[in-house]
């Protein structure tokens, strides 16, 4: 009954409007903290929080403090849903902000649509919120860009600017890691080269030998690697201690876009090309850099949680005073036009389209770090 | 295995040591005063879970729908724990295979519903029968391993299982494996709670009974000596089979329960972790316990949900706490200490209660 | 031709490993009959302080390599004391899900002190990169150190238990802790001596492992454990040099598997997927478990009335 | 040598020895007789130190042994056959007999120790590479003997030393405990069923019933005692 | 459980053989046990009269040979099998069941004789319960018949090793078996206790027909209750046949019984005690 669906009945709207008062507004975010998910989570959380601290430090949102609780779901998307309600019926949140891993997200899309919660940045690679647009979705709005649609763009650099013939691909065995083979795939025959191998992994997988000598019989002009941090660069390792080299090396998708990647990697490392959709080139970079001055190395992580929390509180601030879900939606839907995200690429959802960014460019590692090597690349222009 | 005394074996030390005082008294007696002790705690005890919802709903307000839909689960857990228990606590099989009961009979149930669309109650009951069937299958080769041997081999076992439904997840292009059109009332907190308790204290009724039967002294039987349990005519293999189909059963009805509590399946309910957490369940509870079973589940069960209650960061003066990446550590020290102070489990907590009862009861009766 | 010695000798290196691993697990559960599952999170520990060493103290290889084989003993002998003694007595599936627990705390702790170890860095060894040329086969420095290592442990420890006084005392334990004691056998030093060695042993493992990889985190080990407690049950649990043939048994099958069904398809099943392959090799452990349920080298366990 | 005082013993709430006090001299042999659950193995238990005692104190050789471990009263010189023979099933015979020499050092010493012992038990010797665990009642019981008398005690408790041994080993049993304390002054406690034997060998004997010492008097006049004869001789 | 009424000997081993790795156990032994009678085991130690009893209840699966109890072959079925053929037996090492109390014991050992299973179990009422109320009883009456009745309800694994014995002993009896296998039985029980339990054989035998097979150390119950010895050295027969003669037999006194029993022998004279 409190929903706020009507946001002109009372004196003090706030008052109607879950985790809405005077001075905060309370949002939930689901990020496993505590499983398998730890490593990107704990950061992604702790650059939220960076965010939000810089805001509320200049007075918040419209007046409003920002209150960000995070529940822990383990990273097992059966949990999700017990902390999904958590955050909207015990902490009494007004809108969901980050839940990490594709099924986790599916799993609170369904609680927060039929409850008409604003969801924003889903983070999972998953295609399911691309395709279904806002109109299956409508009240989801996804951030960051697809697999599918990175393995489009990845096709198309190696072969129009890397002019690569044939490719490996190691992938991780799930339905992101498969999204990422299909597309890839079919964006290499389209440009006259082909996927010439292709290997799975298991994420707990520990000796990549039998993957190395698989990709090496195939002999590739380069290997594409799909998944995460650890398993990717313990086949680099592999490869390396083989003496395996494939002729153009390695390219990796947006997970590894982070430069503790390539220190992981050591000498091995040098020349690989990355996928990635973040740069801290432009202003809100810099600022995030000189926020984090004091840490050890640049996370990726944590500046995808910075600037996504900024992109929520932008939204937040465009929803205006009279905060209410309806109103965030509107101002989601609608003034999201060709917005600039401040990372790279630009961002425009309409109330038909709540898809993320589909820019990417590309990074390659020169003395272990990072370096931007191409512009970004739009996936609707490779592969309309 | 050595096992200390539960509160279902206790006899008072001091009364029997003195063997004169103890035979006049009429058999029977002390089994009197403890059937006594078990039914009223069992009284209490349903009364309470009939009154919680409304305590809740007074207590709680709106969130209490929600509140209550945590406290099914730990009903959930207790099935779990006592399949496990009765498995090992009881019948001695050290098997860490249960969660592959978990997770298969929650996927048959959301398959046949969701994919099928099949009727809820078909798929319970289908969940059940196969998570039966695994548990003979299970069970046949467990007959030759034992020890520390069984307990690798169904962890692999279970790590296995969860492998391949994640494979076919995969191949099915799921990303989530959603349960969907559930009976109404299942949707509704307060019924399921109802629902998922009136099963729990059903099974636990029907296991006490169990075991306290014939069934159950030849899987006490086993536990304590296989030599003798075989020479006075105990078949090893029919009654480690039956407590593994029993415990297969109850722990699919179990899984089938959590997808219906969770609303999805998913293939981390068949991983190690899940299944270690069972076995935790009846180490800290109190292995061979019915109220062990009970109080295991709800530690394990229960106290990481209470633990992410904790505010996150949480100010101690001026250091900042994040406890959310502590609380596996804080969940993991809260486990060891129960284990160092509690090494029988923590129904032991209630044998000690009992046998000072018992103790005090009887000394009435000498001066009488 | 190559590609397959290659991937045999990969198999070897990580089945010893695996053989490595559990070297001091199976002493453990010989002596004092624990399953310890806290034994990734103690190598890792060890592991993660020798990078620590390395990294923010930048000590020399060797220096930090010295440091962590004295420090390991030291903790092993901490967590005898802190953890291990008060949960002697208890019964052994309590002693097993208490070193689960202490797995728990102990990875929070190396967590809450070296945060940059929550994700994955880089191990440097100055194996690395070193490698022999035989034919096309390359066999690189850091997996002939491991063969080498591995081996020699498995020698000493194993002669170690069968004929020093202290190792038949440490069996002895494992039958009776009472009876050792009135043979005059300090049950306790011995308890922590079992600790500190096994300790020891598990950071000579997680320093191999890492610098196998050059990676590590809090978490480096865990993939590697179950593989490692299968091949020790294929082994025995009981025999050392069982546990080690056991372990590069699964190493030398799953490398040989993932390469020899690469790419195959039986119908529409993707044989080569890791979740085929990796149920494949489960089905075989099991298969040889039944024909010999004490393990292939294992003594079967021995009642009599 | 011994001294026993106001010695209280018990499992948990449970008292079982309600303050037994006596006294074991240099070079003696007593008896220690009673019916079943009388405490004679919880005595037995609390003197090697497996359990602990409630009250009262235990001197060996004017040492007070109350704080001492297990373990250390073995190199205080005091070993015990226990009830129920506590082998270390998983190791050989042999190994047995070299955990029983654990606080010794001279290789030689042992292997001729271990000599002797197989000449006085011959069937152990065919057996010797056996797992302890697959021996029979007997011979059990004449390795956990065995294996006491590997530490060189100076005084040698003995929980029904006789039990599930045949009549002729039984022999050698009473004749090795007489050797030894005739030869090299060890003293000796014993629990024994077979009453007649253990009066036999002993000097003195302590009859305990019900946790507390009954009657206690040298060996022979017990023996000549009717309820003796009557309650543990079988008439 | 088949009637068969038949002549001959209740228990017929022929040539058993039991090898364990190079140690041969048993070698080629024969052995007659007629319905009724009351046979003693005797020998040395490790002459492999624990190992004919487990041959007997199917713990140990001899190398050759051949065992037949009431007209079954014996070897072709499983232990649990043959137990409710009507075979009982007690341990040398008591292998009680220790977690539970001493009346679950007695429960525990009429397994055979009782039917319930999963269904009626796991109710509170029927057959189950009815069984049990009845075997109840009768175990209360074993316990009476042994003077054990106060230890009912204690657990039994702390009890005294004397009483654990007869639990042993109590445990077996309450089977009604029709062959009773006792291993030592004596052991570890009290010289004037040993005269009762030898009364009590006794009288077993006569009233309910029980066979006993008696492996014994104890030669004064042996004395006191045995129709007929044999004596086992290495595995082999060494003698057979009326206690005092196989008692008095050189060859027996010299491998088993030693100067002691001789020097008695010689004094005393060995009588066959009456019942
Ligand atoms: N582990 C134990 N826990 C509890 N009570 C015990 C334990 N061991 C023995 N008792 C109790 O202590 C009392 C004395 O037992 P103990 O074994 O000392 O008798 P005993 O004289 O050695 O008898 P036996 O001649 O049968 O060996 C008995 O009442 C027994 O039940
Ligand atoms: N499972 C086994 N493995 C190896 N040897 C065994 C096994 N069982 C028995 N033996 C050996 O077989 C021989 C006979 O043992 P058994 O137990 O039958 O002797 P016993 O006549 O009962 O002796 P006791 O009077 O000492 O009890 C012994 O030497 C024993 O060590
Ligand atoms: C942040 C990303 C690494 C998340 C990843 N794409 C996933 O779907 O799980
Ligand atoms: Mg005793
Ligand atoms: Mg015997």
């Amino acid at each position: 009954a409190c929903n706020g669906g009507n946001p002109n009945s009372g004196p003090s709207p706030a008052a109607n409007v879950p985790g809405v008062s005077n001075d905060t507004i309370t949002i939930g975010a689901v990020l496993d903290t505590t499983g398998p998910l730890k490593v990107i989570c704990a950061p992604i959380l702790a650059g939220d929080q960076l965010y939000f601290d810089k805001i509320n430090a200049a007075g918040g949102i419209n007046g409003r403090k920002v209150k960000l609780v995070q529940v822990s779901d383990d990273g097992n998307s059966t949990k999700t849903k017990g902390a999904v309600r958590q955050l909207f019926e015990q902490n009494n949140a007004f809108a969901l902000f980050q839940v990490c891993g594709s099924g986790n997200a599916n799993v609170a899309s369904s609680y927060t649509n039929a409850k008409q919660i604003p969801f924003v940045d889903p983070i999972g690679g998953g295609s399911k919120f691309n395709d279904a647009q806002g109109k299956a979705l409508p009240w989801v709005w996804m951030t960051q860009p697809n697999y599918g649609d990175e393995g489009h763009v990845i096709g198309y650099y190696l072969t129009n600017k890397q002019h690569a013939k044939t490719v490996g691909l190691l992938y991780e065995n799930d339905v992101l890691g498969l999204q990422q083979k299909t597309t890839l795939g079919e964006s290499l025959q389209k440009n006259g080269a082909q996927l010439s191998t292709s290997v799975g992994y298991n994420a707990t997988q520990t000796d990549f030998t039998a993957a190395v000598q698989t990709m090496k019989a195939a002999h590739p002009d380069i290997i594409v690697l799909n998944g995460l941090p650890g398993p990717t660069a313990k086949f680099i390792a592999a490869a390396t201690s083989q003496g395996y080299h494939p002729p153009m090396g390695y390219l990796a998708n947006y997970p590894m876009a982070d430069n503790s990647w390539a220190k992981v990697l050591g000498p091995a490392g040098e020349d690989t090309y990355v996928s990635g959709y973040t740069s801290t080139a432009a202003p809100i970079g810099q600022e995030y850099l000189k926020a984090t001055s004091a840490d050890t190395s640049f996370s990726a992580y944590k500046f995808y949680g910075y600037i996504n929390a900024k992109i929520f509180s932008d939204a937040l601030m465009k929803a205006g005073k009279d905060l209410t879900r309806d109103s965030l939606r509107n101002a989601l839907d609608h003034d999201f036009s060709n917005y600039d995200t401040g990372f790279g690429p630009s961002l425009t959802w309409t109330p038909d389209k709540h898809g993320g960014v589909s820019d990417f460019m590309f990074l390659q590692i020169k003395k272990a770090q990072l370096t931007q090597v191409s512009d970004f690349i739009k996936a609707a222009q490779v592969w309309p | 295995m050595t096992q200390k005394p539960t509160m279902d074996q206790v006899s008072g030390p001091d009364v029997a040591a003195q063997p004169e005082v103890e035979s006049r008294r009429k058999p029977g007696l002390i089994l009197q005063l403890k059937n006594q002790r078990n039914w009223l705690g069992s009284i209490c005890g349903i009364l309470a879970l009939i009154v919680l919802p409304q305590v809740y709903d007074q207590f709680f307000g709106s969130s209490s729908a929600f509140q209550l839909h945590r406290i099914s689960l730990i009903g959930i857990f207790i099935l779990a724990a006592l399949a496990q228990n009765i498995l090992t606590g009881y019948a001695a099989q050290p098997s860490l295979g249960n969660a592959a009961f978990f997770g298969v009979s929650a996927y048959i149930l959301t398959w046949l519903s969701s994919d099928l669309g099949q009727p809820y109650w078909i798929g319970i009951l289908v969940a059940v029968l196969v998570s039966a069937l695994l548990g003979v299958l299970v069970g046949s080769p467990a007959l030759r391993i034992s020890g520390a041997h069984l307990a690798v081999a169904t962890l692999g076992l279970v790590t296995t299982v969860g492998t391949l439904l994640n494979y076919w997840d995969t191949t099915a292009g799921r990303q989530n494996y959603d349960l969907s059109n559930l009976p109404d009332f299942l949707n509704d907190d307060h019924t399921l709670y109802y629902f998922i308790f009136a099963i729990v204290v059903c099974l636990l009724f029907l296991s006490y009974h169990l075991l306290h039967s014939r069934v159950g002294r030849a899987w006490i039987a086993i536990r304590d000596n296989e030599t003798a349990a075989e020479a006075f005519g105990i078949n090893l293999t029919k009654y480690k089979l039956q407590a593994f189909v029993i415990s297969a059963a109850m722990t699919g009805l179990a899984g089938a329960l959590y997808a219906t509590w969770a609303t999805t399946a998913s293939s981390s309910m068949s991983s190690a972790d899940q299944t270690i957490a069972f076995l935790a369940m009846i180490v800290v509870g109190g292995l061979g316990s019915l109220t062990g079973s009970v109080l295991g589940a709800i530690f394990v069960g229960f106290l990481p949900v209470l633990l992410g209650q904790l505010p996150s960061p949480m100010l101690i003066g001026t250091f900042q706490l994040q406890i959310s990446t502590l609380i596996t550590g804080i969940y993991g020290l809260l486990l060891l200490l129960v284990l160092i102070f509690f090494p029988s489990g923590l129904s032991s907590l209630g044998a000690r209660a009992g046998n000072w009862l018992q103790r005090n009861c009887s000394g009435e009766e000498q001066h009488g | 031709m190559i590609a397959f010695l290659q991937v045999v000798i990969a198999g070897l290196v990580t089945g010893s490993l695996y053989g490595l691993l559990t070297l001091g697990i199976v002493l453990i559960y010989r002596t004092t009959g624990v399953l310890n599952f806290a034994y990734g999170a103690i190598a890792a520990l060890c592991a993660c302080f020798m990078y620590i060493l390395l990294t923010v103290a930048r000590l020399n290889f060797w220096l930090a390599l010295l440091l962590t084989l004295i420090f390991a003993p030291l903790l092993g002998i901490v967590l005898e004391r802190g953890f291990a003694r008060p949960v002697l007595h208890a019964p052994i599936f309590t002693k097993a899900i208490a070193t689960l627990a202490l797995a728990l705390v102990l990875e929070t702790i190396i967590q809450a002190i070296w945060p940059q170890l929550a994700e994955v860095q880089h191990f440097s060894t100055p194996f690395e990169g070193q490698a022999i040329r035989l034919g096309g086969l390359y066999i690189s420095a850091i997996d002939i150190v491991i063969l080498v290592v591995t081996a020699a442990l498995m020698l000493g420890l194993n002669l170690f238990l069968l004929r020093t006084r202290l190792g038949i005392a440490m069996r002895a334990m494992a039958d009776s802790i009472p009876a050792t004691r009135l043979m005059g056998a300090s049950v306790g030093r011995i308890f922590m001596l079992v600790w500190a060695m096994s300790s020891f042993l598990a950071a000579i493992c997680g320093i191999l492992l890492a610098g196998q990889s050059n990676l590590i985190n809090v978490q480096f080990m865990d993939p590697i454990l179950l593989p490692a407690f299968i091949g020790a049950v294929l082994g025995g649990l009981d025999s050392l040099p069982g546990s080690l043939i056991g372990g590069i048994l699964v190493g030398l099958v799953s490398n040989l598997l993932a390469y020899l069904l690469a790419g195959h398809t039986i119908g529409s099943l993707d044989i080569g997927n890791p979740a085929i392959r990796d149920s494949v090799i489960f089905a075989g452990f099991v298969i040889v478990l039944l024909i010999r349920p004490q393990g292939l080298r294992g003594r079967a366990l021995l009642r009599r009335v | 040598m011994l001294k026993v005082e106001q010695l209280h013993v018990g499992y948990g709430s449970l008292e079982v020895l309600h303050g037994i006090s006596f006294e074991v001299p240099q070079g003696a042999i007593v008896a220690i007789l009673g019916s079943n659950g009388a405490g004679k193995t919880t005595l037995m238990r609390a003197l090697s130190g497996l359990i602990p005692i409630k009250a009262g104190n235990i001197e060996l050789m004017s040492k007070p042994l109350r704080r001492l471990a297990a373990e250390r009263r073995l190199r205080e010189g005091l070993a015990l056959v226990p009830e129920g023979r506590e082998l270390f099933g998983s190791l050989t015979v042999r190994e047995n007999l070299l955990m029983g020499a654990y606080t010794r050092h001279s290789r030689i010493e042992i292997e001729q120790d271990i000599e002797r012992i197989l000449t006085r038990f011959p069937r152990l010797k065919t057996r010797l590479q056996a797992h302890a665990a697959s021996l029979s009642g007997g011979e059990g019981q004449m390795l956990a003997i065995g294996r006491a008398l590997m530490s060189h005690p100076r005084l040698l408790l003995l929980d029904e030393p006789s039990h599930g041994l045949a009549p002729i080993i039984v022999e050698t049993v009473f004749e090795v405990i007489e050797q030894l304390n005739r030869e090299e002054g060890l003293t000796i406690v014993l629990v024994e069923q077979n009453a007649h034997q253990a009066l036999d060998v002993a000097h003195t004997a302590y009859i305990l019933q019900s946790g507390s010492i009954v009657l206690n008097g040298e060996a022979t006049v017990l023996t000549a005692n009717s309820a003796v004869q009557e309650l543990y001789m079988g008439g | 459980m088949a009637e068969v009424m038949q002549a001959g000997p209740l228990l017929e081993i022929q040539h058993l053989s039991v090898r364990f790795g190079g140690l041969t156990a048993i070698n080629e032994l024969d052995l007659q046990i007629a319905e009724g009678e009351i046979f003693a085991l005797v020998g040395p130690n490790g002459a492999g009269k624990t190992t004919v009893l487990n041959c007997i209840s199917g713990l140990i699966k001899p190398a050759a040979g051949s065992i037949r109890f009431a007209g079954n072959e014996l070897l072709s079925l499983q232990a649990h099998q043959r137990a409710s053929l009507g075979i009982g037996r007690t341990f040398q090492q008591l292998q009680l069941f220790n977690s539970m109390t001493v009346l679950d014991n007695l429960l525990t050992a009429r397994h055979t004789q009782l039917h319930a299973g999963i269904l009626s179990g796991i109710l509170p009422f029927g057959r189950s319960k009815r069984e049990d109320a009845s075997t109840r009883q009768q175990a209360m009456d074993t316990l009476v018949l042994l003077g054990l009745e106060s230890y009912a309800r204690r657990n039994t694994g702390s009890l005294p090793f004397g009483v654990q014995k007869l639990i042993g002993v109590a445990r077996a009896l309450v089977l009604h078996p029709r062959l009773l296998l006792l291993d030592e039985p004596a052991a570890g029980v009290p010289p004037q206790e040993v005269q009762e339990l030898a009364a009590r054989l006794r009288s077993w035998q006569n009233e309910l027909g029980t066979t006993l097979l008696l492996i014994e150390h104890n030669m004064r119950l042996v004395q006191a209750v045995a129709d007929r010895i044999c004596v086992l050295d290495y595995g082999r027969k060494l003698a057979e046949g009326a206690p005092g003669i196989v008692l008095s037999n050189p060859a027996v006194l010299e491998a088993y019984l030693g100067r002691g029993a001789t020097k008695k022998v010689q004094q005393e004279g060995i009588t066959h005690a009456e019942s």
